[in-house]
């Protein structure tokens, strides 16, 4: 897994984290594609969601962490001090585990990111990109006549979707999803997950998840993660029926984790 | 036309450029928004910083310099050679002409203003006329270059949010500065009475009787010794022995015993006493206490006692600091771990074992702190003892006594003889210079018992 | 402890099984409960006592101040032809009116109208400045000057005091005659909410002295807030720990530590003496205040700033929001009603602040109020201070006014911020 | 720099007057006046900061930082006047604006005390007579008769004007009844002034700062105490406190105008003359303080002694023709 | 089960508790008597804690709180306004899942409670109760030298062992325990069952655990809760070997939880 395969979004390459002297993720090379979606698995504290958020460069918040290795979006590595970050983070959108709508209407939570790219000349045409978000995330119908309450009176579920509906309203190549439906329950997991189904080939998306069931539901490629290790990377199939690796093997008949 | 015109103006000329400079970026989104660095309004911040800021700059130089040019200008006319040559009169003059140009309605006060007067119209005309002009030229020059820079792939974002990030750290810079101005003053003034007074003499001296007399380069009578006792006593003592069990079981009253209700209208009603002025608590202090306590005193029997006795100052800024005292208890009470105070219940223990046993003495390191603090507060308190202490400066631990404070004397040695140089005026500065210096000790240690303790816990 | 000789094998049976029941016990947890009453009370004690002593104040304040809102006046007919001569109706209209007032000697009219109602002696019934109230009567009113009329004029304070309470034995005999010889009332005093500084008890105001108050505090907000809430919003969100930005942070901690009386000595030796600014005036004031007050909004600021969540910032950073528009556009919005709880208590501070006050001598006598920024002034604390001061005890229920007046302020402001901290408290 | 300006600032249209506590009450009736006379007038600013303080501002220079009229209890001192030559306040006027005593006074409910001056000085003195330190607690101490009261004197500041005329006029007056130290005077100026201008810094004696009321209000509510201020304020407080008598003579206009009360003091005041035509209406201003000190004047109701007409006649000829003071008459 | 057993310690009869408005248990009975361990098993949230605070009344503490229902010890009503409080805790002894040792010296903390009330006439019979209590706990041996170093100084399961002291200084007649184990390690929670078995036969002990294991290890009787109520409640090898209820059976087969 050194070259590139030809779809490839966004590419790691030996990429390691440290948060202060220590080394959270110790040189993981990785191909995401605009095909699949990709789900990070692995025991908690792996590094899982260090290792997502390199690839929006949303660990630069954190004063300890350090990235070293390369990461490219489209063949351009998104660590050069060419990189806009603002604008690396509107391409690559990310959805957070718990859901953190702004303090402001369901209508002002979607259109902030279009609003601060200049995404829409005038107001038609913002209201058009915030319906069809609304719409791409499944949330509309529920929405559509209280767009001006705020986002934060919503359910879990419709917040979370909400939070997607934001990410997605942007256009972003990449979506990061970091256990978007740990705070959630049954019913509203099984929306995003549909969700994820239907979002798929439109974008690249990564999801983070510690739910092995879930991982088999929604993705196409499966990267199993252990002590900062990416452990085996492949179709999810191939994962969960015939690892390859004893690790991944014992994670996934559940003999720790 | 006025500065105030010409500021408005330009403000004027800079939302122009923000519209021009923001239309023309929009043209840059041709190939979707990824084709552009920067919303086209930060291109519109970029050239308006652009044409504002030097113009504005430039403008405020200019109303510095601008009137002595006018000045010089009359003062060049034949008109104004008979002025008197004596500069404060001529100032005067020139000053009062420059009014009148601008009031004719004015009272005249001296003659000769009022033919200077057109002079001054013209002269300020005219130069007003000049800086105008050349702040519209800044700003247009500005302006322009802003905006020939202006591309697509131009960031101004970047450059926007760095002149924003300047700000904010030139603000926070503030804070320094006026901590150099403290020390500085103090140290400056300080460092000039130690030429007078030994150190020595200062510190551990008992002899409290400032006078400008200097002999042989030496003055006497600065023995501050009373002065720090008084202190001590006051606001240390008397004041703590009020503010430390009203506080401390205020605030045990309100955390653990009272209800919600009794909670939440108590709390406000004692940080009250927190927000009255000091020269409040003075006033009540001198009115109302002090007579009480002295006739209280004579009442059983003690014959000189003062009327602005050391209790009466000491009780007030007790009560002054009990919210200090209860609020700092509270949130160290509140910061005790439940589960310390469910262990002792479920021993048996009644509720107040275990506040007395338990709580308490867990949450001591917080109420030490938190006295410490309130003790740095009383005594830098100024106006309770000014008003309400003595100005003996008295070793005596008898709290119907008078004593003095330093903070009394600070008042005392700065609100009468204002000359810069005589040793009382630096006697203040030195005083200043301890009440800094015992003040911020106390406050680093407090907040380190305090910062400990908070990680204990945690 | 003791080390006990002998330990016992483990699971030995306790000697005795306790009798929860038996009389021992029974009054021992008596005892007990008695205690728990005990301290109980006495934390009541302590919350009762501090709230008395609140209530105690402020009844005594309001008490003695009540009466400063409230004048003794007395009528005095004067026969303004008679004593001015005629003045014909056009001389009142329009510009030549002040002329015609100024030409008027209305303080020799006054003395006359007293003699010749009151005696000799009768000025002493009236405020030593009774005959201004007179002059301002006539301009606010110029029609009076073409007859004879009653005016009502203050008394003087003792004969005041004697009114409402109890005075000199020889004002109260005053008063007695005054009732006899002419007709009294007791009348909301609106000089003492207009007026400026003065001598006279019965004619001061606290006008002068609210005014420099207010331009004070202006200053000082202008100053303080922006400053502080920018540092707040720079050391929270952007400095990166370094040298530079601890020793800001030691500087603020410090300065919110540092007693007020301290930043006079400041004012007095940077301000007054280095940048020779002008002595009493209230831009000085304003500055020095202003330096006190910074530390204290960038804490609550800082704090406020703190109390929004991360997952705000992260939300907004994850939709490509910059560092600048992230707290520009989210974390100051939710932050505002922290900062201005901090700033509102903040002010209220300054505005009760007299001490550093005193040092840079806004402690000066003047009977106008200041005009601009440079015009010596006074402040509401500082004329409190001074009034405290007088050995006349009319000044005594006009320093207790003066003091409600800045209360009522203060007690406004500390309730807005209560309100506010309240209602903003949990909003995420 | 502009010329518009000096070089402390630019000019500056209220009249500001500093110094002496005692005649600051006179000052503050006469700026008071001075507006109601014509509202459109500015409010002169007034501090009172004790003769000695107000001398130094006075003599910091010319200019509008400066103030234009010091207020003094006792006459300018050859030192300070040099002072002021040195920072080029070269024209200096002098007015005598009335006479003052130095009252020591006590409150209404305390025991009538009766001093001399040779017991006054007893009990004020650090050192008296130069027999080493002040032993005496009480008035018994130095004369039995005296109420047995503990001795507990507050007086002014040793900046203070009043402080001064305390040591030279009065104290003076009572060291020089032992003729050993009167002798001294000639002799030994030095050794002479210790012995009689220095005062006692233990408990009998408390400084109790520039603020004559403050004195006052202590005595009111302390009734053994004994204050030293102004005889100004003596009258204007008769409700609270009543004058003790030196060698049998009370301290009343009467007898401070006779000259029969041991502490009589001339007021005066000092106006920079460059000052007088620039800053508005500092001659009406003069003119209202002596219009104010006439016998009958608002002044003089509150306490101010008025000087004879002769000297009034005269201080109106100088507020005129402005002659400047000549340092070689001053000490 | 409505009758009490011969043995019975304490009863429960129709508990219910509801905080505030919402029911946390819904109408709970059970006997417990001095001869077994009783182990509360259940998922999380079903009210194991909840209950097992109604039975010394340490509910009191929180404002919302409210039962109702039977209890009795010695069959007298705990919640009757008879009964005193203080002496109720003091006679059914409480150790909680976070090991919270007051912070004094290690000999004031087992000395508080007698102390407190009275149990110790003078020094000589407290030092007698202190040693004996740490004995019982197993821990004097690693103590007896540093008694009166500080009670937070000692590991987290010398901590837990220190409160059980603590607990069984006052000499109560019910311990409850609740978690107790489960901020501790696997050496440290073999101490406390031990000491579990030693102490078994003089208290009536009730022990909270969400570790089915170590309710099989220690415990002779087991009441399983979900939801609010009491499933099923019988001797412990009954439950896990042949369980009566579904519910019951499908929590100790793993099903959830
Ligand atoms: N801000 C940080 N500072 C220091 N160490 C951190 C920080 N964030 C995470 N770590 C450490 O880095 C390692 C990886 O953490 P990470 O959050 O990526 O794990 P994860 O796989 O997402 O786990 P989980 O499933 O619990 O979310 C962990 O050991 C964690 O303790
Ligand atoms: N103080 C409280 N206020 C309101 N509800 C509470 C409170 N404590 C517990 N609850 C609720 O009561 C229910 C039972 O809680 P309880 O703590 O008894 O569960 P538990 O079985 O002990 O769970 P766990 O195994 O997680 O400790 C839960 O739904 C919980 O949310
Ligand atoms: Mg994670
Ligand atoms: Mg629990
Ligand atoms: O204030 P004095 O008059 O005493 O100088």
């Amino acid at each position: 897994m050194t070259e590139s395969a030809p779809n490839t979004k966004m590419s790691a390459r030996d990429v390691k984290v440290f948060y202060g002297e220590k080394q959270a993720i110790n040189g993981v090379s990785i191909d995401i594609d605009m095909d699949n979606v990709v789900a990070f698995i692995g025991p908690s504290g792996c590094g899982k969601s260090t290792f997502l958020r390199t690839l929006n460069r949303m660990n630069d918040t954190i004063a300890s962490a350090r990235v070293e290795g390369d990461i490219t979006l489209d063949g351009e590595n998104i660590y050069s001090s060419k990189m806009d970050v603002v604008q690396l983070r509107a391409r690559v959108g990310m959805v957070f585990q718990k859901p953190n709508p702004f303090p402001k209407s369901i209508y002002d939570n979607v259109a902030y990111g279009p609003r601060i790219h200049g995404l829409a000349p005038n107001k038609a045409e913002l209201d058009q990109i915030v319906e069809n978000s609304l719409v791409r995330a499944g949330l509309w119908n529920e929405v559509k006549d209280r767009l001006t309450e705020s986002g934060t009176a919503l359910s879990g579920g419709q917040q979370q979707r909400l939070c997607i509906a934001r990410a997605i309203a942007v256009d972003p190549e990449v979506i990061l999803m970091d256990e978007p439906c740990s705070a959630l329950d049954p019913i509203a997991t099984a929306k995003i997950e549909e969700l994820i189904h239907e979002l798929r080939g439109r974008y690249a998306i990564v999801i983070v998840t510690h739910n092995m069931q879930q991982a088999a539901r929604v993705s196409q490629k499966t990267a199993f993660f252990h002590l900062g290790n990416m452990v085996e990377y492949g179709d999810t199939s191939d994962i969960f029926t015939n690892p390859r690796e004893e690790r991944t093997r014992d994670y996934i008949t559940g003999r720790y984790g | 036309m006025t500065s105030t015109a010409i500021i408005f103006l330009i403000a004027g000329l800079g939302l122009i450029t923000w519209v021009f400079a923001r239309a023309r970026a929009g043209k840059f989104i041709t190939a979707g928004p990824a084709s552009v660095h920067s919303l086209p309004s930060y291109h519109g911040w970029y050239a308006a910083m652009w044409a504002v800021v030097p113009a504005v700059i430039f403008l405020v130089v200019w109303n510095s310099i601008a009137p002595a040019l006018g000045s010089y200008a009359v003062l060049d006319s034949p008109l104004a050679a008979s002025l008197p040559t004596d500069p404060f009169t001529r100032a005067a003059i020139l000053s009062e002409a420059r009014d009148l140009s601008r009031d004719a309605n004015l009272k005249v006060f001296n003659d000769a203003a009022v033919q200077l007067a057109p002079l001054y119209g013209e002269a300020d005309r005219r130069y007003t006329m000049i800086g105008a002009l050349a702040a519209f030229l800044l700003c247009f020059a500005g302006g322009a270059f802003a905006f020939t820079r202006l591309r697509p792939d131009f960031r101004a974002r970047t450059k926007v949010e760095r002149m924003v990030m300047l700000g904010l750290l030139l603000a926070s810079l503030i804070a320094i500065l006026a901590t150099l101005g403290i020390v500085a003053s103090l140290i400056f003034e300080t460092i000039r009475f130690f030429n007078l007074v030994s150190p020595f003499e200062f510190l551990f001296g008992t002899n409290w009787n400032p006078s400008d007399k200097v002999v042989d380069g030496k003055a006497t009578g600065f023995g501050a010794v009373p002065l720090f006792w008084g202190t001590v006593f006051i606001g240390a003592i008397i004041a703590m022995a009020v503010a430390i069990p009203l506080g401390l079981m205020s605030a045990v009253y309100l955390t653990q015993y009272a209800s919600p209700g009794v909670r939440r209208w108590m709390k406000p009603i004692l940080e009250i006493l927190a927000g009255v002025p000091t020269v409040v608590y003075g006033y009540f202090a001198a009115l109302t206490v002090a007579p009480a306590l002295r006739s209280f005193a004579a009442g059983i029997g003690i014959s000189n006692a003062s009327s602005e006795s050391a209790l009466a100052a000491g009780l007030v800024m007790g009560v002054m600091i009990i919210p200090f005292v209860s609020s700092m208890a509270d949130d160290s009470i509140n910061a005790v771990p439940n589960s310390m105070r469910d262990g002792s219940l479920a021993m048996g223990a009644t509720k107040s074992e275990t506040i007395k046993q338990v709580l308490i003495p867990a949450a001591l390191p917080g109420v030490v702190g938190g006295v410490l603090l309130a003790v740095s507060r009383a005594i830098g308190e100024t106006m309770i003892v000014v008003m309400a202490a003595g100005l003996s400066a008295n070793l005596t631990a008898n709290p119907f006594a008078s004593v003095t404070t330093v903070t009394t004397q600070i008042v005392q040695l700065l609100t009468g003889d204002t000359d810069f140089n005589s040793p009382m005026t630096l006697a203040a500065f030195a005083l200043g210079l301890t009440l800094f210096i015992v003040t911020l000790l106390l406050n680093i240690v407090a907040l380190q018992i305090v910062k400990r303790y908070r990680e204990a816990y945690d | 402890m003791s080390p006990t000789s002998s330990p016992a094998p483990a699971g030995h049976p306790v000697a005795h099984k306790t009798d929860w029941m038996g009389a021992a016990m029974q009054k021992r947890i008596a005892s007990r409960y008695a205690s728990e009453r005990r301290f109980k009370f006495m934390g009541l004690a302590a919350v009762t006592l501090s709230s008395l002593f609140l209530a105690f104040l402020l009844f005594v304040m309001v008490g003695n101040g009540a009466k400063g809102f409230i004048t003794t006046e007395a009528t005095l007919t004067v026969d303004m032809p008679a004593a001015t001569g005629s003045i014909s109706a056009d001389q009142l209209t329009g510009p030549r009116l002040s002329a015609t007032i100024s030409s008027i000697d209305v303080r020799r009219i006054y003395d006359d109208a007293v003699e010749a109602q009151y005696g000799e002696n009768g000025t002493r019934y009236f405020a030593s400045t009774a005959w201004t109230a007179l002059r301002s009567q006539l301009i606010a009113n110029p029609d009076l000057l073409m007859g004879k009329a009653d005016f009502w004029l203050p008394t003087s304070s003792d004969v005041d005091r004697a009114a409402k309470d109890r005075s000199t034995p020889e004002a109260e005999a005053d008063y007695a005659r005054l009732r006899q010889a002419g007709e009294v009332r007791q009348t909301f005093n609106w000089n003492f909410l207009t007026g400026s500084d003065g001598t006279d008890p019965a004619r001061v105001g606290i006008w002068g002295a609210l005014k420099g108050s207010l331009i004070t505090i202006a200053v000082t907000l202008l100053l303080a807030f922006p400053v502080g809430v920018l540092a707040a919003v720079y050391l929270e969100e952007y400095a990166t720990k370094n040298r530079l930005t601890d020793l800001i942070e030691v500087s603020i901690n410090n300065l919110a530590a540092v007693p007020s009386i301290i930043f006079g000595l400041l004012g007095l030796a940077v301000f007054l003496q280095f940048f020779a600014m002008p002595r009493s005036a209230a831009i000085v004031g304003g500055l020095t205040l202003a330096l006190m007050t910074m530390p204290v909004i960038v804490i609550a600021s800082r704090n406020a700033i703190k109390a929004v969540p991360p997952s705000i910032r992260e939300a907004a950073m994850g939709v490509g929001a910059s560092p600048i528009q992230v707290v520009f556009h989210h974390v100051l919005p939710l932050a505002i009603p922290g900062i201005m709880t901090g700033t509102i208590i903040g002010m209220a501070r300054a505005l009760g602040e007299t001490a550093p006050l005193l040092m840079i001598g806004m402690r000066a006598f003047t009977t106008t109020p200041p005009d601009s920024l440079t015009d010596p002034a006074t402040v509401l604390p500082v004329q409190i201070f001074l009034w405290s001061d007088e050995v006349n005890r009319g000044f005594v229920e006009k320093t207790s006014a003066a003091i409600i007046v800045l209360l009522v302020f203060l007690l406004t402001m500390n309730a807005v911020a209560v309100y506010l901290r309240n209602r903003f408290e949990t909003r995420w | 720099q502009d010329p518009a300006s000096t070089n402390q600032g630019s000019s500056r249209s209220e009249i500001r007057i500093v110094g002496s506590s005692t005649v600051f009450p006179f000052a503050k009736k006469v700026s008071e006046e001075f507006v109601n006379f014509d509202p459109e007038r500015r409010s002169p600013i007034l501090e009172s900061t004790g003769t000695g303080g107000g001398i130094e501002l006075f003599c910091s220079g010319v200019g509008a930082n400066t103030p234009d009229i010091v207020n003094a209890s006792r006459r300018m001192k050859k030192n300070e006047f040099d002072r002021c030559i040195t920072n080029g306040v070269e024209e200096i006027v002098e007015v005598i604006i009335g006479f003052d005593g130095i009252a020591l006074a006590q409150s209404k409910n305390g025991p009538k005390i009766n001093l001399s001056v040779a017991e006054f000085y007893t009990a004020l003195a650090a050192e008296p007579f130069g027999k080493g330190p002040n032993t005496t607690r009480r008035w018994p101490d130095i004369n039995p008769a005296l109420p047995d009261t503990r001795i507990n004197i507050f007086g002014p500041p040793s900046t203070s004007g009043t402080r001064d005329a305390l040591e030279e006029i009065i104290m003076e007056k009572g060291c020089k009844t032992d003729p050993a130290v009167g002798a001294l005077a000639d002799s030994d100026k030095d050794k002479f002034e210790e012995i009689c201008h220095t005062v006692r810094t233990d408990q009998g004696y408390t400084d109790a700062g520039e603020n004559d009321n403050l004195i006052v209000q202590k005595l009111s509510t302390n009734p053994d105490a004994v204050g030293i201020f102004s005889y100004s304020y003596l009258a204007d407080n008769a409700e609270t406190v009543r004058g003790i008598p030196i060698n049998g003579v009370e301290p009343s206009y009467a007898t401070i105008e006779s000259g029969q009360y041991p502490g009589a003091r001339t007021l005066f005041i000092y106006i920079k003359k460059k000052h007088v035509d620039v800053i508005p209406g500092l001659r009406e201003f003069l003119a209202e303080y002596l219009r104010g000190g006439e016998p009958d004047g608002y002044l003089t109701r509150i306490g101010l002694i008025s000087s004879p007409a002769k000297m009034r006649s005269e201080m109106l000829e100088r507020i005129k023709s402005l002659p400047t003071l000549d340092g070689a008459v001053l000490e």
